[in-house]
This record gives C-alpha cells, structure tokens and sequence, in this order.
C-alpha cells in the first residue's frame, strides 16, 4: 500500500494496486468513486488470464485482487504455496447451461457434442453443474478445480470439447449444449437467468467470488475498507441493477467458504 | 501428473494432424499468394498493380488480426468448410488463414532474392510466367523457400497451441490448460519437452534440406 | 531478318540518365553473321538485348522477320523468342540445375520429348567438350566452361536467329576456334542468322560476313569484314583492325629505322586476293637494284582471301626507288609511304 | 462500445512502446543469433560447430514454447530486468525472446543467400570476420533483412495482442478482451482496423525500403 | 615471391573428383610479371585462387615471401593477404555499393583516413576510365566496366603482390592495353609481383616477363616469355603461341601452295632480333636465280626485340635453291622447309 500527500490538499491519499481479469470495471468504477472520498485511490490493472493476478500479488507487485472463485483461489494458492489470504465475499456469477437445439437438459441425445471452458478456475464448475443436471458423473471427492479425466460416469456418452471460456456462446450452433459462465453469458447477449436452460443453484458456495490480499495484508486498514464498501448496501443496489439480476452479491462470512 | 500417456499421445496426434494440415493447406494458399506478390509488382514478371495492391492490403489484414479474433472471425467460414467452428479439424482453418499470408510474406521476401541473371535467360527463352515461375524462379529460391517453410512450420507449431481455444487440443493447448493454468510442472514440462523435441526435428531437416539444395 | 530504326535506349536512375544507344539504324539479312565491335561500354550490350526486348527501347523500332516487336502482344513476342538463342555476356545459368538440365530447359520449355532432350543435349555437351561434366552444376565450373554450357543452352532448340554476348570472351583460342567453326557450320547448315557482339577483332575475323562499330551508341561504321578490314574508315575501326592485323609499327623497328635514317625509304604494301602469291618483291629486287627489307607486318586471311600487309623498306638510289614503285603501281598493287614517326 | 477514445489512444501508445522496445531489443539480441548461425556454420567463416549447435538448439527451445507459457516462464528473468512482472515494459521481456530467436531464424536465411564471391571478395582483402559481417554480408543482404524484420514487426504487433495475460495491454488486447470476450464488436472492429492501419504502414515501409535498397 | 611446391587441389563432390591440379611446382620471384596460360578448366583460377588460400590446397605448400601460407595462423594470413592484390574473373562486386565504394573498400578495411581514399579512388577510377560512373552501382555497368571496378579495386592499397585471373576477358583491346601498360608501369615502379592467368596469348605478349602454361593441372612448360614464343615445346604452347604468332598458314594460302606445286619449294624463316632488319631477301633475290615469294607470316616485336617468322615461296632451279640456303644457313637464320601440308 502505498502513501503519497498531496500536499495541496494536505489531505493525506493511499493508493492501492488492485488486480482483476477481464476489463468490465464497472462494479469496480462505483467502488473507486466511493473510495476516493475516503482518501483511497484505488488503481486497477487488468489482466486478460486469471493466472498472473495471483502471482502479482503474492510477488507484492499488487495489493489486492478480485477476480476469482473461492474454489480457484484455495487450488491456486495450495499449489503454488502461496500466503494469500480472502479478506471479502463479493458475487455470485451462476453458470449455466445453455443451448440453441434443446429446451431441457433431459432432451440433449446420447453422444452429443458439449462444449466446456478449458481453463480452470471454469472447468470443474461446469462439471459440476452437468453432474447437478444429472447428465456426467464425478467421484465424491471431486475437486472444484478437477478436470475432464475424472469423469466416472457418462451415460449418454457426451463429448465434452474444450474451448476457452469465450468461445463457449460461439460454439453454440455447433454443438448440443455450451456451459458458459456468467459474465461472458451476459456479455454473449444471453441473459443467464432467462436463457439458459440449466444454472448454479445459490448454494454454489465454492464460486463465491472473493477479494484477496497476502496474508500480512490481512489486518491493514485500507484493504479491508475497501471490502467494506464492496458489501455496503449501496453497491449491492448497484450490482443488481447493472446487471439485471444475473449477477448476485453474495455478501456472507468467509467462514461459510471454509476460511 | 493431472493427464495420463494417453493423453499426451492423442494430444500429440492431435499437434500433428492439425500442424501437417494446416501446413499442407496454408502453403497451398501463401505460395500462390507469395509468388503472385512478387511477380505483379512493379517491373516484374506480369506486372499488374491492382492485383498486387489488393493482395498486399489483403495480406496484411490477415497479418494483422491476432490469432485469436481471426479464430472468432473464421467462425462463418469454418463452419462453411468442416461444418462445425470447434474441434481439430475446425482449428486448422483458423491456422492456415494465419499461417497462408505469413508463408505469402516469407515465399516474397525469399523470391525477391533470385537473380535477375536467371529470369532474364528465362524470358529470353520466351518462357511464359508459368514456366518462369516453376522452372527458373522456384527451383533458384528452393533453398531459401526449404528455411522459411522451416520458420513457418514451426511458426505453426507455437500457433497450434492457441488452437486450444477453439477445442483443438494438441500439445501446446495441454501446457497451457495443465501445464501454465493448473500449475502441473510435470506436465508443463513433458510437453515443452515434446514442443522441443517436435521443432529440434523440424528445424534439423529443414537445415538439411535446404543445404543439400544449397550444395554449399 | 533483324532490323534496327531509329533505336534509342536511355537509362534512368535516380536522376542520372545514360544514352547508351543513340539512333542505330542497322539491317541484319537472313542467313548473315553480323558482328558487332566497340568499346567497353559503347552499347554492344545494350543493343543485342533489345533484339528481344531484354531491354525495352526508350524509343525506335526493332523488327524481326517483319514483326515490330515492341507492339506485338506479348504472346506473340514470346513466340518470336522461341525462335531467337541468346548466349549472355554473365552466362545466366541456373545454379539450381545441372549442366544437363541447364542446356536442356529451353527444350523442356518447348515441351520436347525426354529421349530426344537426352540425345540433343548430350550431342551439345559433347560439341562444347563437357560432356563428362553433365551432373556438375555450374558453380563446379571453371568460367569457360559456365560460358560453353551458356552456348550450348543457346543452341538447344535450333533457334534461327542467334544473339552471342562475347560468347567467347572466357575461353582460350583453341576453344573458341572450334566454337566459331561451329557457329559458322550451322549457319552454313540451317541459314541461320546470328548477331556476334565482341570486342575481340580476331572472332569478327573469323566468321563474320558483316561488321558494324558502334561508338557512344551510335553506328559508326559498318560494312562488309573485307571493306572494314582491307579500308577501315574511322580511327576506332582502325584501331580495332589493327589489334588483328599487326599493322602498327613496334617501337623497335620504330628505332631501327631511326637509325638507319637517310639511305632509305620506308613503305606500306597491301596485297589483297592473289597478288599475294605473286613473288613481287622477289621480282623488283631482281629488276631494280634496290634492296628490299621487310621490317614488319603479315600476311593473312581475310574470308578466305589472302590479304598482306607488309613495311617494307627500298634502299637504293632514288632514281631507282622511283622506278620500282611504278612498276608495283602499274601491277595496281597498293603502296604508301610512311615516315619513322607514323603508325 | 464499452472503451472509450481516450482508452484506444491509450492501448495505442501501449501497442507502440511494446512493438518499438521490443523489437529494438529483439533485433539486437537476433541479429548477432542470426550473424552467428550462418558464420559458425560447417564451412563458412569462423566455423565453430559447437557454438552452432547449441546456438541452434538454445534457439529451437525458445521458438518450441508456446508464447503464454514463454510469458510465465520468463516472469523471474523479467522481474530481474525491470524489476516487475506485469504491465506495459514487463510484457517486453517475453516478447523480446519470443521475437529475438525468430528473427534469428530470419536473419540467418537473408545472410544465407548472399553470393559467397562476395565473400570471398572480402577474404582475399584479408578482411577479418567482423569487418566482412559488417562490411560484406550485412550490407549485400540488407534489403532482405529489411523485409524480413518486416515480417519480424508484424509478427511482433500480434504477439503483443498476448501480452494482455501479464496486463500489457495494447490494441491487441483491447481487441481481445473487449473485442472478443466481451462481444463488443465495435470495440473489437475499430481495434483492428487500428491493427491494420499500424500493420499496413509497417508493410508498405518495409516494402518502400527494400525496393529502395535492392534498387531494381 | 610466390612458390608452389608440389600443389595438388582435389575438388570433391557428391562422389565426383576432379583433380584441377596435380602436383604444381612453380617460383615467382618478386618484382616479376609471370602469366600462366592454359586451355578452359585447364587448372588456372584453382591455382591463382589457392595463392591467398580462396582454395584450401589439398595437399602440397603455397609460400608467400617465406611464408608457408596454409600453416600460418589466421592472423597472420589476413596479413599476408592484405598485401595481395585479387582481379576476379566473375568480378565479385558489392551490388549493395557504389562503384566508389567498391573500389575503396580495401582502403576502408585498411582504415585508410576518408580524404585519404577520396583521393585515391578517384585517381583510380580517372586510370580506369571510370570517373564519370562513381555514383553507380555495379549492376548498372556493362561487363568490362564492371570488370575495370574489379581492377581498381585490386590495386587500391597498393599490393606487392597482385593476382589478376583473366583480368581483361572483358575489355576491348585498347582498353586492355591500357590497363596492361598500367600494370607493367606499377610493376616497374613499385616492383610489385604480378600473376596473370589469361587465355589470351597477346596478354602475356604485351606485360609478361615469364610463362608457364598449365595443361589437365600440370604445368607443362615454363620460360621466359622470348623463350616460350621463339621455341614453344610442346604441343598445347605451339597452338597458343601460333594464336598471336599467325604461323599457321590459312588454307588460301594452302591452296595457292598446293596448285603451284612442283616448280618451288617452300621454307619457314625465324628473324630473331637486328636480323630481321637485314635485308635479307632482297639480298638473296639479287645473290642467286631464285625468285622469292613471301605468302604468310608476320615481323612482330617480342619484349622490345624484333621477331619474324616468315613462310617464302623459292621459286628457281635446285642448284641455285640450294645456293641461297647455304648462304642463308651461313647467317645463323633459322630456316626450315614446310610440305603443303605441314602447319
Ligand atoms: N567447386 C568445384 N567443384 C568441382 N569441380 C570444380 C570446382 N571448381 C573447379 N572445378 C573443376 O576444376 C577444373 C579446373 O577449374 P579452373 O576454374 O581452375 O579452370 P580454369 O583454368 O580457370 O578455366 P577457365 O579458363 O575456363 O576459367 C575444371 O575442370 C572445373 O570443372
Ligand atoms: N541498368 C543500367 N543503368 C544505367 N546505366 C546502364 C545500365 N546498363 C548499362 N548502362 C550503361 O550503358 C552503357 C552501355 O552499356 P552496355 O552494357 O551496352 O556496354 P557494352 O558495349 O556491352 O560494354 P562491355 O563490352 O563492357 O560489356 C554503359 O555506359 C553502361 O554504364
Ligand atoms: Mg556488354
Ligand atoms: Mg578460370
């Protein structure tokens, strides 16, 4: 965190580097605004991966990010053995089922084509959505983060594709059903509450979204009031309306994620 | 190790089929395009400035969109041509849009080179551009064109990775989603190993052949 | 039949201009061997190339057998290159291919038949004594030998008309002799025309009926090989004639005749045709009592013509001398005095 | 449209500073890879196969690894050199080793068509290997070189498109991420026309200089 | 001075050998103008170009002022090599360069301060006849043009040692002569060695104190240049020797030979020297009944001394023939008797 006086002012400002993937800022925008007043400047750095914002910020090249899922985020930092610790629940960004041929999950045929997100932190939600919907399989100790081959059962003998996350509204004509997640969903033209045939039920803790910080961060000031004004009222409004109820704030104890 | 032998050998299969047909397809498309570039501009063979202006802005069009939004607009056209946008077979029609203008810009800058000595013994045989072409101006730059076939192969090779996005799988896609996305450094690690040992061959031959040609 | 008007060829580069053929006219009959003289960089080049439009001209006409190439369309001027051999002055040679399928493209091109290729191109190699480096390829080989396979290539399909850019420039004078002798053989055989640019007098010589000097890019003399060389007009022809001829005086019989100044006079015989083989000095130093000495000069062939060329120096008493020198003028035997300093 | 001007102008100058940095250093680590892959050569100059070898191997791993994995690779070489990971100048870091072994690649195919009389012009004046690199080789292959850092460039501006994943951004990533991940074709077609302006001038440049150059 | 010993270059290819040169043993001595002469593919650029070690030898010893090259480390053979001067015969130009830079490029290798090669160059190019063309570039010149950079070139740093392969193939004659007279006027100054490889036997005429004449790699014959050309051992130096030599006879003058058959007798006279400005035929045409016919031949200048070879028709009566052979053979001329046929 760093601290710089305007002088001019003689208001004292603190600025904070915060990391997130994708470009869509607005809930962002809002929070910066708020922020400002407070004496907090908030700078985002965008990244296109949802790799190096972890790593940025365990290098302490950021002070906080907020792009990922709970679920993510615990695999990451095991992984990587990295001190980084969730400070804030944010969203819930359902992911959904959607297709162009078929009204009910129940109609996809056997041997159907299925397209899925090949990047992690997307893959294991969408399997387990698809075993929610009866249509896969996965052991019991399915980790949110697993992938393709642990795939037990597949009566229907679907062949699930691999595409980056973007792809998946695109493939749609080409394919029975896409699992597409909630931003790019909504960023497709679909609405996902409406036009998807299948979603995440609300209980899909794992996905929470969270605001990160390195552990030592835990306590500071600064970041956690930022996360405060995440979960204040005002924003959640704000969230809703934005985007039409296809993205939920999902304010709750981070001892309900498992921290 | 998230993935299995298996995998790993489909995905090479994979990595092959969509590298030797994108290949096939894209110096189909770059030589013609290439060789054209050369012979209609300004003082050449079959001097035509409209056709070069509008192969040369097509050209760079291509070269200009980065692989991976060509592979969104090559939605329309592969679903034209294999009938769906993803999977393998849909890869390679994105990769030899990507790779057929860079081959045309490789194939140019080796026909350029040939001496002028060669076409006008050519001409003064009363050859047509067709015979100049394939009998004087290829055989001359066979050398040259080996080495950038060579570049572009493996210029294909790394481009094949990103083929991932749109359900290509491959190896280079196994690196990125396992190896870079899930953190899997033994699976990072064999299939760079693959990649290397994949280019390490390329490259070897083309040195090869194109010294055989060159004979020096 | 291979015409010139009013030819002009003018390079441009970034502002520089080179004139480098201004306004030749020229006829080259059928059948005809029609050499081409100059300095280097008088145009010879230059001109053998617009012949098929290697070169556009920047202006005036060239026409072969009645076509005015410049305005054919292209199909047809390729057809009319079919026709035309050219040995180029940097040989042009394919470094991709060997010896074997250098001489044998312009048959590939002409679609000919792999065995016939095979018969002609081995025929050729061996004419132009490389028949055992069939496999090399051109970097292998020696400059006259790029050149040999550069006129082997020239003479594959039989063409009619046969440009030669110094075609014997990098070859000894054995090889050039035999090479010569062939270009005579066909010309003889199948008439064909053939446009032989060189800068050596002694090629000219050999086989050319008809010799043009061109200069600053224009024609400056032209006539038959006899005419230019028994009666050269300008002083470049003369120059050039006189590389073959031997006619200009060493300078140490320069300073013999110095020396021995004041007895006697020194003069320039020219015997053409038989009074060559007319024993006349012979006969003058037995009719008049002057000696004779034969300081310098030769006699040679000229088309087939014994053609001499002799200083010869009288020494005697004027009266004498006078009276030799009527005699050989009423044999209409050309003389000329020269004084110790003329060339 | 989700950007605004400002934004655009701003992943303008990005895609600028990526490209130009980048190249520079890219040139001035592929050129003497280059110069060195043709003179250690069997034959040729300083002949020296074990410099060659493991120069060409050296060279074939960085063109075997997939560019987004390159980026996470090099992450401890960028942050030694600029002290970061991410943004605009860490972005140059992988770029540049991305780029420098290409144009190797390139670099060395130009040097091999030089005429070898020229060569051995430049031996006979008892010229030492540097002056006849510098003095011969470099200047008969310039117009060459100069399409081939072309091609070089272009590849260059697309490979920047991917330095969005270590928050480069860039025209490029504008494209993707708006452009392509987040639907917004106006975005996305403006941006790529910026590409094709940017790609377009880089070609018609190279072109004009070559032409310049080679003289006919 | 430059000395082979036993030089042997084995050029080796895709299972072909070709033995260019087989076991060459020659001297140079410094300050000498030495042309090695030979038919094309004879071995003659292989040799030239293994001097700076273009050509690593496949066996045997190049030494270079005492200095045996190939054992030599590199730095010190860029030394040596900086002292040597190399004409090509392909020219090996920088197209990239102009003509000014080309020339001074050895100047700039040598780091020769800029006014200093400005200098120079244009004195060069003034020799050459080249100034006007300094701003051009070589693919912008014709081919004796180009070949006249090449020389320029070669000559810039004033070598000590200068190898010219074929180094006027392209030049007209005067412009050869001028750039041999050039050559022996440098060679005579700054006694610098020259090594002329030519197949132009008129070259080695004009400049070249000595001869070697290489034959299937060998070196066949070697001498003095008078030597060589009034005494030609072998077969091959005989033909080169009678390209400048006109001392074939033409087959008009055969011709004429053969109908007069019967009534004469037909010899070869050699003038060596102040011989050949005796006036010895007339002397004999008043001395004896013999009448003279002069058919073929040349007085010619051979390093500064008069050189005739001459073939005379005797015409008259055995006992008288006979008389005038005696008396010419009392002189010390060379004369021998040719049949018809007989070359
Ligand atoms: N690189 C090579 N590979 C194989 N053979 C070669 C090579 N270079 C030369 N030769 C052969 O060696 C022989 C001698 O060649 P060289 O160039 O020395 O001849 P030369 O006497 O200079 O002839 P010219 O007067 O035609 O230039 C020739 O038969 C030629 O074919
Ligand atoms: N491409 C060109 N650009 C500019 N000038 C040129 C070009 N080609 C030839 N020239 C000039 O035109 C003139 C005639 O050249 P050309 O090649 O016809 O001479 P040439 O008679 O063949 O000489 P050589 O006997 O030396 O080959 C020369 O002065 C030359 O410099
Ligand atoms: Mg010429
Ligand atoms: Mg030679």
């Amino acid at each position: 965190v760093g601290c710089s006086s305007d002088s001019t002012q003689g208001k004292e400002t603190t600025k904070v580097k915060l990391g997130i993937s994708g470009t869509d800022t607005r809930i962002w925008d809002f929070i910066s605004k708020k922020a400002e007043k407070e004496g907090i400047e908030i700078e985002l750095v965008k990244f296109s991966d949802y790799v190096a914002p972890n790593t940025a910020l365990a290098e302490g090249e950021l002070d906080v990010n907020a792009f990922q899922t709970v679920a993510y985020f615990d695999v990451f930092i095991e992984e990587h053995d990295l001190d980084l610790v969730p400070i804030a629940t944010t969203v819930l960004a359902p992911m959904g089922i959607y297709s162009e041929k078929y009204k009910d999950v129940n109609d996809i045929p056997d041997g159907a084509k299925i397209a899925i997100p090949n990047d992690a932190s997307n893959q294991g939600r969408a399997l387990l959505l698809l075993q929610e919907a009866g249509l896969i399989g996965l052991p019991e100790d399915f980790d949110p983060n697993g992938n393709l081959n642990q795939v037990t059962d597949n009566p229907k003998n679907l062949e699930l594709i691999e595409v980056v996350p973007a792809q998946t509204p695109r493939a749609l004509p080409d394919v029975a059903a896409s699992l597409i997640n909630n931003g790019i969903a909504k960023d497709a033209g679909l609405a996902p509450l409406k036009d998807a045939i299948y979603y995440e039920s609300e209980t899909a803790t794992p996905y929470i979204n969270i605001i990160a910080v390195k552990a030592e961060d835990k306590d500071d000031k600064t970041l956690n009031r930022i996360a405060e004004l995440y979960q204040e009222e005002e924003t959640a409004k704000f969230i809703e309306k934005e985007y039409d109820g296809n993205l939920i704030p999902t304010f709750v104890p981070l001892s309900n994620i498992g921290w | 190790m998230l993935v299995n032998s298996e995998q790993i050998i489909e995905a090479l299969i994979e990595t092959i089929q969509m590298v030797a047909f994108s290949l096939l397809f894209s110096v189909l498309l770059g030589l013609p395009l290439g060789i054209l570039l050369v012979v209609t501009r300004k003082g050449h063979l079959i001097e035509n400035l409209a056709v070069f202006n509008v192969l040369n802005g097509v050209i760079n069009i291509f070269r200009s969109v980065p692989f991976i939004i060509l592979l969104v607009a090559m939605i329309p056209v592969t679903r034209f041509i294999v009938g769906t946008s993803i999977g393998t077979t849909a890869a390679i029609v994105p990769l030899v849009f990507y790779a057929g203008p860079y081959i045309a810009r490789l194939v140019e800058n080796s026909l350029l080179e040939v001496e002028p000595g060669v076409i006008e013994a050519a001409e003064a045989m009363g050859a047509t551009p067709w015979q100049i072409i394939t009998k004087f101006l290829l055989p001359e730059a066979l050398s040259s064109l080996v080495l950038a076939l060579t570049i572009a192969t493996i210029g294909l090779v790394g481009a094949s990775a990103m083929a991932g996005a749109v359900g290509g799988g491959g190896i280079g896609d196994l690196a990125i989603t396992y190896g870079y996305q899930r953190f899997d450094t033994i699976t990072m690690f064999i299939t760079v190993a693959i990649l290397v040992v994949i280019v390490q061959g390329l490259q070897s031959f083309g040195n090869f052949a194109a010294k055989k040609i060159r004979r020096r | 039949m291979i015409e010139f008007q009013n030819l002009r060829k003018v390079y441009k580069s970034s502002g520089q201009q080179v004139t480098a053929l201004d306004g030749i006219n020229l006829t080259i009959s059928k059948g005809e061997i029609f050499g081409v003289i100059g300095f280097s960089g008088a145009g010879k080049s230059s001109l053998i190339r617009c012949v098929n439009l290697l070169e556009r001209p920047t202006s005036g006409k060239v026409i072969i057998d009645g076509h005015e190439l410049t305005s054919l369309p292209v199909k047809k001027i390729r057809e009319v290159k079919k026709n035309i051999g050219m040995v180029f002055q940097h040989f042009n040679l394919l470094n991709s291919k060997t010896v074997f399928a250098n001489v044998a493209m312009p048959l590939t091109l002409a679609k000919v038949d792999k065995a016939q290729i095979k018969k002609r191109v081995h025929e050729l190699l061996e004419f132009v004594g490389l028949a055992d480096k069939a496999d090399y390829h051109p970097d292998q080989l020696s400059g006259g030998q790029k050149q040999r396979v550069g006129i082997a290539r020239a003479l594959a399909t039989q063409p009619s008309i046969l440009l030669c850019d110094e075609a014997t420039s990098a070859l000894d004078p054995q090889t050039t002799s035999s090479i010569l002798q062939l270009l005579k053989k066909i010309n003889q055989e199948y008439k064909i025309t053939i446009l032989i640019i060189t800068h050596e007098m002694s090629v000219i010589r050999e086989i050319c009926d008809k010799v043009a000097v061109i200069e600053g890019g224009k024609i400056i003399e032209e006539g038959s090989v006899f005419d230019v060389f028994s009666a050269p007009k300008t002083a470049t022809a003369r120059n050039f004639v006189s590389t073959v001829m031997n006619d200009q005086l060493p300078e140490s019989i320069n300073n013999l005749i110095q020396k021995q100044a004041g007895s006697q006079r020194i003069f320039r015989i020219n015997f053409v045709g038989t009074s060559a083989g007319q024993p006349l000095l012979s006969e003058i130093a037995k009719k008049f009592d002057v000696h004779l000495n034969v300081l310098f000069g030769n006699i040679t062939e000229l088309q087939g013509v014994p053609f001499g060329n002799l200083i010869v120096e009288f020494q005697g008493e004027d009266k004498e001398v006078l009276r030799a020198l009527t005699y050989i003028n009423e044999k209409k035997i050309s003389i000329k005095e020269v004084s110790a300093y003329a060339s």
